[in-house]
């Protein structure tokens, strides 16, 4: 009895994982052993980083039950002030860009803690802000050019570091820091938390102020494969980055049942997705049918629902 | 108690009429006399509003709004070709109908977060309008059928569609199960409610209302295009901000579609009034920002700032009394 | 001559004759950076260069992940070179990423064209354009495209003041020169830009936006949109403006982009000017000249093509855009395009041939050409 | 005795949730004309069982017959249409709805023309339950995050008596009540019992179940224990059934010393909000400060401005040392616990473990450098689960599906976690069991001995009565009396305070 229940632990444990490594079989042999190559290593990494790191500090603040969907417009922001200060010293980019973003987030923070308004409608509204005002940094025009040599600060060895980084950063964080279980405890019953002396809205700043650096850090390496910085905001990666996050098995209510590894486990399928995807040069109205419906499909396959009574 | 509801009809008005006032003063073009066409704009939202409110209220989220309006529209100006204004009708609100049915239903077999069924069904809903509307891209009607998107036919449609709202919203035992539902699922349950059939009717609820503003998106410029790649989640904000501000101005006037017109008009006149004194678009994008962040903050705290207000009395009928 | 392996080898001179076409399978593929959708811009200028490609026995991968951001287009760079593609047609967001792009293109053996652009940076320009693997650019004078359209309008009528702008998103290079193109005429002209609506996405916000315009400036004389992602919605401004109760004697629609449906902007009547019809070509021109490349015989080093603009002025120029751009007939034929674009399938042809061949192309030209197609 | 009129039979009925067995094989009878208590302790099973007879869940084996007919609800309102209501212990209750729409919840259709519900008549007929309850206050049309907690367990009582039930189950109810709650409810058993009626009766209170049953039932461990009629009633042995062992008899505090120290732990000065007026109080290291009066008197009130939560609009709380107050992580730093009334929205994360919510404040403590292992986190959770006696399948289970009094113990648990130096403790023992019970009174003897100060907030007399070395009544938002410890302290002196 008690034995088979830990095994179904596994299996349910291990579901996850499932979905992401049969997504990459599938896509293998489709492609005619063409997606696991060598080449391949540095195209997968460019494309799981921004989704990853995005996935990572948002997984916190969904745990809590919030999200922030100004990521990007964030990043936009960030990225045109960084590239300023970068004209003038090209090390400046790094501390303004994540400053700026930090800031930023900070912002949405204090909306969405102090004021009590919903994190989605803080941030959408958020993202309306800084869309106008990366245009309105610009002064009108498309884009700025930062140092060309920043180019050459660019290696897939970097990305692959800072990968690596954020995500045992953000592990351990989650899973064994205190700012992990407050999160989660958050998302669990608010009021309970502030109860047992969790400085909500304090946790609630923080973690805003997280994803807001973690912008400012995307924004910092956008400039160094890219040299400028544009007035497009990503909407379409935002919304990547949020249906990694819900891919890996995270519900937008939070609580207790949120595990780091969805960001992870997400952002890798979504990238193998992409990646796989193109190389096997799908049509790119059907590549579309594919992600809605393996959304649908991993999610209903993986997703924990126990200790859910009822599902939002 | 009669002074009493002008009093409150005349709060909720404040802010549309702020608005318009600020915008009458600051431009040359736009007055009061422009009212007419920013209401007759105001239509497609609003009956988008209405279709948001029921999953709002219930906490579903929906984000594939637009791709239901679009796909609706698409399907419905295909069937106007062969059966004229009903096909129309019926391909829209058939189409609404069954897209809700689609989401509730597998919410309600596959049981996933309503988050994840929302993008995954947009994304399927935009490939099937692109699929359909493939080789123009877009579905086009004839002038005199689109013409049901001009005044005053697309204020009989939204009237209707507001009065359905009303009646499901504020008087049936569905609106009295979804407000339930809202307020906490895990009791509402244990009461005896189904929230699986509840959420499921939500859906198809909120499907009909996006299937009758895609009538009116077709009508009111005679044609619809297809989006892809999540094209079509832009067209959800200006619903949304308009319920929000409908739900807060519910509860100082009890009658939800008169509160989210109010909240859509809103939108609508910051939108025009903004072209009309020239802002550049970056700036509008600000303003717009803005402009919700501050409603919303005022509007929720304005209990804490009255209750402010009190402690103020309070306190100083408490140092009164110390001297 | 055959159509050439481009696959395999990583010299530009890689294979530039011989090598058969095998059988059904394509011997190289081309990436394009494509935009997503289906409206039937997209898709013509989708097919012409599939068009091109396939004549000269070559696949085409399309990425539409590239739209959101210029990390974006890098990336999807970078996963089109994975896809094992010898080309690459782009239309770069920001000069500054073209750097970045060529280096790869260069490690992996890949060519690179640019079309609609031209690289302004002058920094970026050295450096692109020194890599062997930089096949060229296409492009237009948007500027004056913008220019001549509106000066095209206060030729027709004098007396317009007011002007209401419909653009694409600033920051989009294409919208945002035309309409400092659209502003130096009204500048030069005593007109004014009173208000701008951007980001077009659906007709019915084309719609709301003349409503808003009219409320808003009761004496205004004109509508110019300088691009708009969607013609449906540039075909719903004369009933628009109907619907307001104004005429065409009113306000006048000026267009820098259109299609055949523009007949509903000449019908509506009054001093319209409307350009366009340079997508297909600048589109099949990039690939030509990237193809050439690929297989060993490039246009220049690298190549710079200026596409002339096409403008028409009257409902017959528009019958027959829709004929003959719009139409089932493509720009240039299988035929045409062996017979005079591509130089591994026909020898006697030299580079300038070749780029003359693609800048002949105007209304009169088409007529010609397809007269016996049309039929 | 004459022949009595069965009303319910349950027979052979076995339930059970994944690893526990919460019902084996449980018989019962149910009489019209009477009031039948049924008691137990925490996890016993009670709730489980009145709930499949109210419709709310089903059992996995076993029949049950009603008025002479097989019976199994599929559902609450067949159940209810059948004629058998239920009040929960839990709030069942929706915030933002009218207490009309509360009390018809499910059951629109009976105001409906057509497929429109008539919203007037639905308000009136509310009223006309709400009047005959005798609860005038409450507006029918007014949302319901207007009332207390106490006026909305009143409104669920409306809304169970609305259909006038032949079986009422009332679970656990008296503890959300005062002593004004209490009476209507007893009024209203009362009453059903002379309608030829019957009542299921749920409590911990050994002293009101002997008072207000004709009959009880009692329940171990899922299994029926006994059915004892009025005549052998007798709280020893009645409890000790339910525990299965010999327990102590008296278990509140036997010394009659005063406070042990004079140190201050807890200052507040000139407290005024909305309902508090003017309440200044000192509580000390050694004492337990009890605090009694009526649910609306604004104890609970007090409890949330003394741990930070509530900010008062005049007056300041600080503690021993002078900090102030001014938010709960400031008090968690300080050292002072909180438990609150409203368990289930307040403080517990019903949707998380037990270990989670027993580690949540205790996380600074549990951590080394910057990170808590899960290891010392498991190891903590079981040592405080152990000394409450939490019953529970793993440390690991969602305490949403623990029974009533285990939350309660769960609640207990995290904060004695803490080792808070100050504990303000809002009706501690609500809803846990005789047994456990007085394992708590223990351990708030033994944190006073430890010198810790202790503030509890009861409505329950004996309670404040029996621990306490000190007691404070408020009444309408004031302080009107303090009452040290004496053997001659009786619930008739505090009630003439309260009332
Ligand atoms: N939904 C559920 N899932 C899992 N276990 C449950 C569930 N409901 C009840 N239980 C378990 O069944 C047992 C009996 O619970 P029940 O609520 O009936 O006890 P009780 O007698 O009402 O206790 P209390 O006096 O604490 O309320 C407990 O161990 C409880 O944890
Ligand atoms: N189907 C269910 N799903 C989730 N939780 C459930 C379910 N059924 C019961 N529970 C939980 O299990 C517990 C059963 O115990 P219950 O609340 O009925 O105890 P109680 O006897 O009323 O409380 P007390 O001991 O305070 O008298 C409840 O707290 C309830 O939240
Ligand atoms: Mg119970
Ligand atoms: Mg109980």
């Amino acid at each position: 009895m008690k034995n088979s229940g830990a095994k179904a632990k596994t299996i349910k444990n291990g579901l996850p994982f499932i979905g992401l490594i049969s997504v990459i079989v599938i896509l293998e042999i489709a492609s005619g052993g063409q997606l696991l190559t060598s080449r391949n290593i540095s195209t997968l990494v460019n494309e799981v980083f921004v989704l990853m790191i995005g996935a990572s500090a948002m997984v916190f603040l969904m745990a809590q039950g919030n999200l922030d969907l100004s990521m990007m417009a964030n990043l936009a922001v960030s990225c045109v002030l960084a590239v300023k200060a970068a004209q003038v010293n090209p090390l400046l980019a790094i501390p303004v860009g994540i400053g700026v973003g930090t800031g930023i987030g900070a912002v949405n923070g204090v909306i969405n803690a102090k004021c009590k308004i919903d994190s989605f409608i803080t941030t959408i509204g958020m993202s309306f802000v800084l869309t106008g005002l990366v245009t309105i940094l610009l002064d009108n025009q498309g884009s700025i050019a930062g140092p060309m040599e920043m180019l050459s600060w660019n290696s897939t060895e970097l990305r692959i570091v800072v990968l690596a980084c954020v995500a045992a950063v953000g592990y351990i964080l989650f899973e064994y820091s205190k700012l992990g279980k407050y999160c989660k405890a958050i998302g669990s019953c608010e009021e309970a938390a502030r109860q047992s002396g969790v400085n909500v809205d304090k946790v609630k700043i923080i973690t805003f102020m997280i994803t807001g650096g973690i912008s400012g850090l995307l924004a910092f390496f956008s400039i160094l494969r890219t040299g400028t910085a544009t007035s497009s905001v990503a909407t379409n990666t935002m919304f990547n980055i949020l249906i990694a996050v819900l891919l890996g098995g995270v519900s937008i209510t939070g609580g207790s049942t949120s595990k780091f590894r969805a960001a992870i486990l997400g952002s890798f399928t979504m990238a193998f997705l992409a990646v796989g995807m193109t190389i096997c040069n799908v049509d790119t109205t059907i590549q579309q049918l594919i992600r809605g419906a393996i959304l649908i499909g991993i999610v209903y396959l993986t997703y924990d629902r126990r200790g859910i009574a009822i599902i939002k | 108690m009669r002074r009493n509801i002008l009093i409150r009809i005349g709060y909720i008005l404040i802010i549309p009429l702020l608005l318009m006032a600020i915008f009458t003063l600051a431009s040359t073009g736009f007055s009061f006399a422009s009212s007419y066409i920013v209401l007759s704009q105001t239509m497609l939202p609003l009956v988008m509003a209405f279709g948001v409110s029921f999953t709002f209220v219930v906490g579903i989220f929906e984000m594939s709004v637009g791709a239901q309006v679009i796909l609706s529209a698409v399907v419905g100006g295909i069937l106007c070709r062969y059966l004229g204004f009903p096909g129309l009708v019926i391909g829209a609100v058939g189409t609404g109908l069954l897209c809700g049915a689609a989401m509730g239903a597998v919410y309600r077999f596959l049981k996933i977060p309503t988050m994840v069924i929302s993008l995954g069904m947009l994304m399927l809903f935009e490939v099937i309008a692109q699929a359909l509307t493939k080789g123009s891209g877009y579905v086009s009607l004839e002038s005199e059928i689109s013409s049901m998107g001009t005044p005053p036919y697309n204020f009989v449609i939204a009237g209707i569609a507001g009065v359905l709202f009303y009646i499901i919203f504020h008087k049936t035992k569905f609106g009295h199960g979804i407000r339930a539902l809202g307020c906490n699922d895990y009791v509402a349950v244990n009461l005896g409610l189904n929230n699986n059939k509840l959420k499921f009717k939500t859906y198809l609820i909120g499907g009909m209302f996006y299937g009758i503003a895609g009538i009116l998106s077709i009508c009111y410029a005679g044609s619809i295009s297809a989006k892809m790649d999540l094209g079509s989640l832009s067209m959800m904000f200006p619903p949304i901000i308009s319920v929000l501000i409908g739900l807060q101005l519910k509860n100082i006037v009890n009658v939800f579609p008169v509160t989210i017109l109010i909240g859509a008009y809103s939108v609508t006149v910051l939108a025009s009034g903004m072209i009309a004194v020239g802002l550049p678009a970056p700036m509008q994008d600000f303003v717009t920002g803005i402009f919700m962040l501050v409603v919303m903050i005022i509007s929720t705290n304005s209990a804490k700032l009255g209750k402010l207000f009190d402690r103020r009395k309070l306190l100083n009928r408490l140092n009164k009394a110390a001297e | 001559a055959r159509p050439a392996d481009g696959g395999g080898q990583e010299t530009p001179a890689a294979g530039s004759d011989a090598a058969e076409e095998t059988d059904g399978g394509a011997s190289f593929s081309v990436g394009f950076l494509d935009q997503s959708g289906e409206a039937p811009p997209v898709v013509r200028m989708r097919e012409i260069i599939r068009g091109v490609v396939e004549s000269a026995g070559g696949e085409l991968i399309c990425d539409t992940s590239n739209e959101d951001s210029a990390e974006a287009q890098v990336n999807a760079c970078e996963k089109l070179i994975s896809a094992g593609v010898k080309g690459i047609i782009m239309t770069p967001m920001a000069d500054s990423i073209l750097p970045s792009i060529i280096s790869m293109c260069e490690e992996n053996g890949v060519y690179l064209a640019i079309t609609f652009r031209n690289i302004g940076d002058e920094d970026v320009a050295k450096i692109v354009e020194a890599s062997e693997y930089y096949a060229g650019n296409c492009y237009e004078d948007e500027e004056m495209a913008g220019y001549n359209v509106m000066s095209d309008a206060f030729e027709k009528n004098p007396d317009i003041k007011q002007v209401a702008l419909i653009a694409l998103a600033v920051g989009d290079n294409t919208s945002d020169a035309r309409v400092a193109g659209i502003q130096k005429a009204c500048a030069e002209n005593g007109a004014e830009v009173v208000a701008e609506v951007r980001d077009i996405q659906q007709a019915s916000d084309a719609t709301e936006a003349v409503q808003n315009f009219v409320a808003a400036y009761p004496e205004l004389d004109c509508i110019a949109v300088a691009s708009c992602y969607e013609n449906s919605a540039i075909t719903a401004l004369p009933e628009a403006i109907k619907g307001t109760g104004l005429t065409a004697d009113d306000i006048c629609i000026v267009s820098c982009d259109g299609g055949s449906d523009m007949t509903k902007l000449f019908d509506y009547g009054y001093a319209i000017s409307v350009g366009g019809g340079h997508l297909e070509i600048d589109r099949g021109a990039t690939a030509v000249m990237l193809v050439n490349a690929i297989q060993g015989n490039p246009l220049g080093t690298p190549a710079h093509i200026s596409i002339p603009y096409m403008y028409f002025g009257s409902v017959e120029d528009v019958g027959d855009y829709a004929t003959y751009v719009e139409g089932e007939i493509p720009i240039w034929t299988q035929d045409e395009i062996r017979e005079n674009l591509l130089i591994s399938q026909n020898s006697a042809l030299a580079p300038e041939d070749v780029i003359s061949y693609i800048q002949n192309y105007s209304l009169d030209d088409l007529r010609t050409r397809h007269a016996d197609l049309a039929g | 005795m004459e022949k009595k009129d069965v009303i319910l039979t349950v027979n052979g009925m076995d339930k059970s949730f994944g690893a526990t067995k919460a019902l084996k094989n449980v018989g019962i009878e149910i009489y019209r004309n009477e009031i039948h208590g049924l008691i137990g302790e925490n996890g016993s099973g009670k709730s489980t069982l009145s709930s499949i007879i109210a419709g709310m869940q089903k059992c996995d084996e076993g029949t049950m017959e009603y008025c002479g007919r097989p019976y199994g609800p599929a559902n609450i309102f067949e159940a209810e249409k059948a004629g058998i209501a239920m009040v929960g212990q839990e709030q069942n209750t929706l915030e933002d709805i009218s207490v009309a729409e509360n009390i018809f919840i499910g059951k629109e259709e009976r105001f409906q023309s057509g497929p429109i519900v008539n919203s007037g008549k639905m308000n009136r007929e509310a009223r006309t339950v709400l009047d005959g309850l005798g609860l005038g206050k409450i507006k029918a049309e007014e949302q319901l995050k207007h009332y207390d907690f106490e006026q909305r367990k009143l409104v669920e009582i409306a809304r169970a008596l609305y259909d006038r039930p032949e079986l009422m189950i009332v679970d656990e109810t008296s503890t959300a009540l005062s002593k004004y709650g209490r009476e209507i409810l007893y009024r209203t058993i009362n009453g059903l019992r002379d309608q030829n009626k019957a009542v299921l009766f749920i409590s911990h209170d050994i002293v009101e179940i002997m008072a207000v049953c004709d009959r009880v039932t009692i329940l171990r461990d899922g299994e029926i224990v006994c059915t004892l009629p009025k005549e052998q009633y007798d709280s020893h042995t009645m409890k000790q059934y339910m525990v299965g062992r010999e327990i102590e008899e008296n278990y509140y505090r036997t010394d009659y010393e005063n406070r042990l120290t004079d140190e201050v732990a807890l200052r507040a000065e000139h407290i005024n909000t909305e309902v508090l007026k003017d309440v200044s109080l000192e509580l000390h290291y050694g004492e337990i400060l009890g605090i009694g009066g009526l649910t609306d008197c604004g104890m609970h009130e007090l409890g949330q401005v003394l741990f930070g939560l509530r900010r008062p609009v005049a007056g300041s709380v600080c503690t021993g040392d002078g900090t102030p107050l001014k938010n709960p992580s400031v008090a968690l730093k300080k050292k002072i616990a909180y438990i609150s009334k409203n368990r289930d929205k307040e403080a517990l994360m019903l949707s998380s473990t037990i270990l989670e919510n027993i580690c949540l404040p205790s996380l600074d403590k549990l951590k080394k450098g910057l990170l808590v292992t899960p290891g010392a986190e498991k190891a903590f959770a079981l040592k405080y689960a152990d000394l409450l006696s939490v019953k529970m399948d793993r440390i690991t289970q969602n305490v949403m599906y623990l029974s009533g009094g285990n939350k309660q113990k769960v609640a207990v648990a995290k904060w004695l976690g803490t080792d808070a130096d100050i504990y303000i403790f809002d009706c501690p023992t609500r809803g846990i069991d005789v047994g456990v019970q007085s394992d708590i009174y223990d351990l708030l003897e033994r944190l006073r001995k430890k010198k810790k100060a202790i503030l509890m907030i009861s409505e329950e007399l004996p309670e404040v009565i029996g621990m306490s070395d000190r007691i404070l009544i408020l009444k309408d938002g004031s302080l009107t009396a303090e009452i040290g410890r004496s053997k001659n302290t009786t619930e008739n002196t505090l009630i003439h305070y309260i009332i």
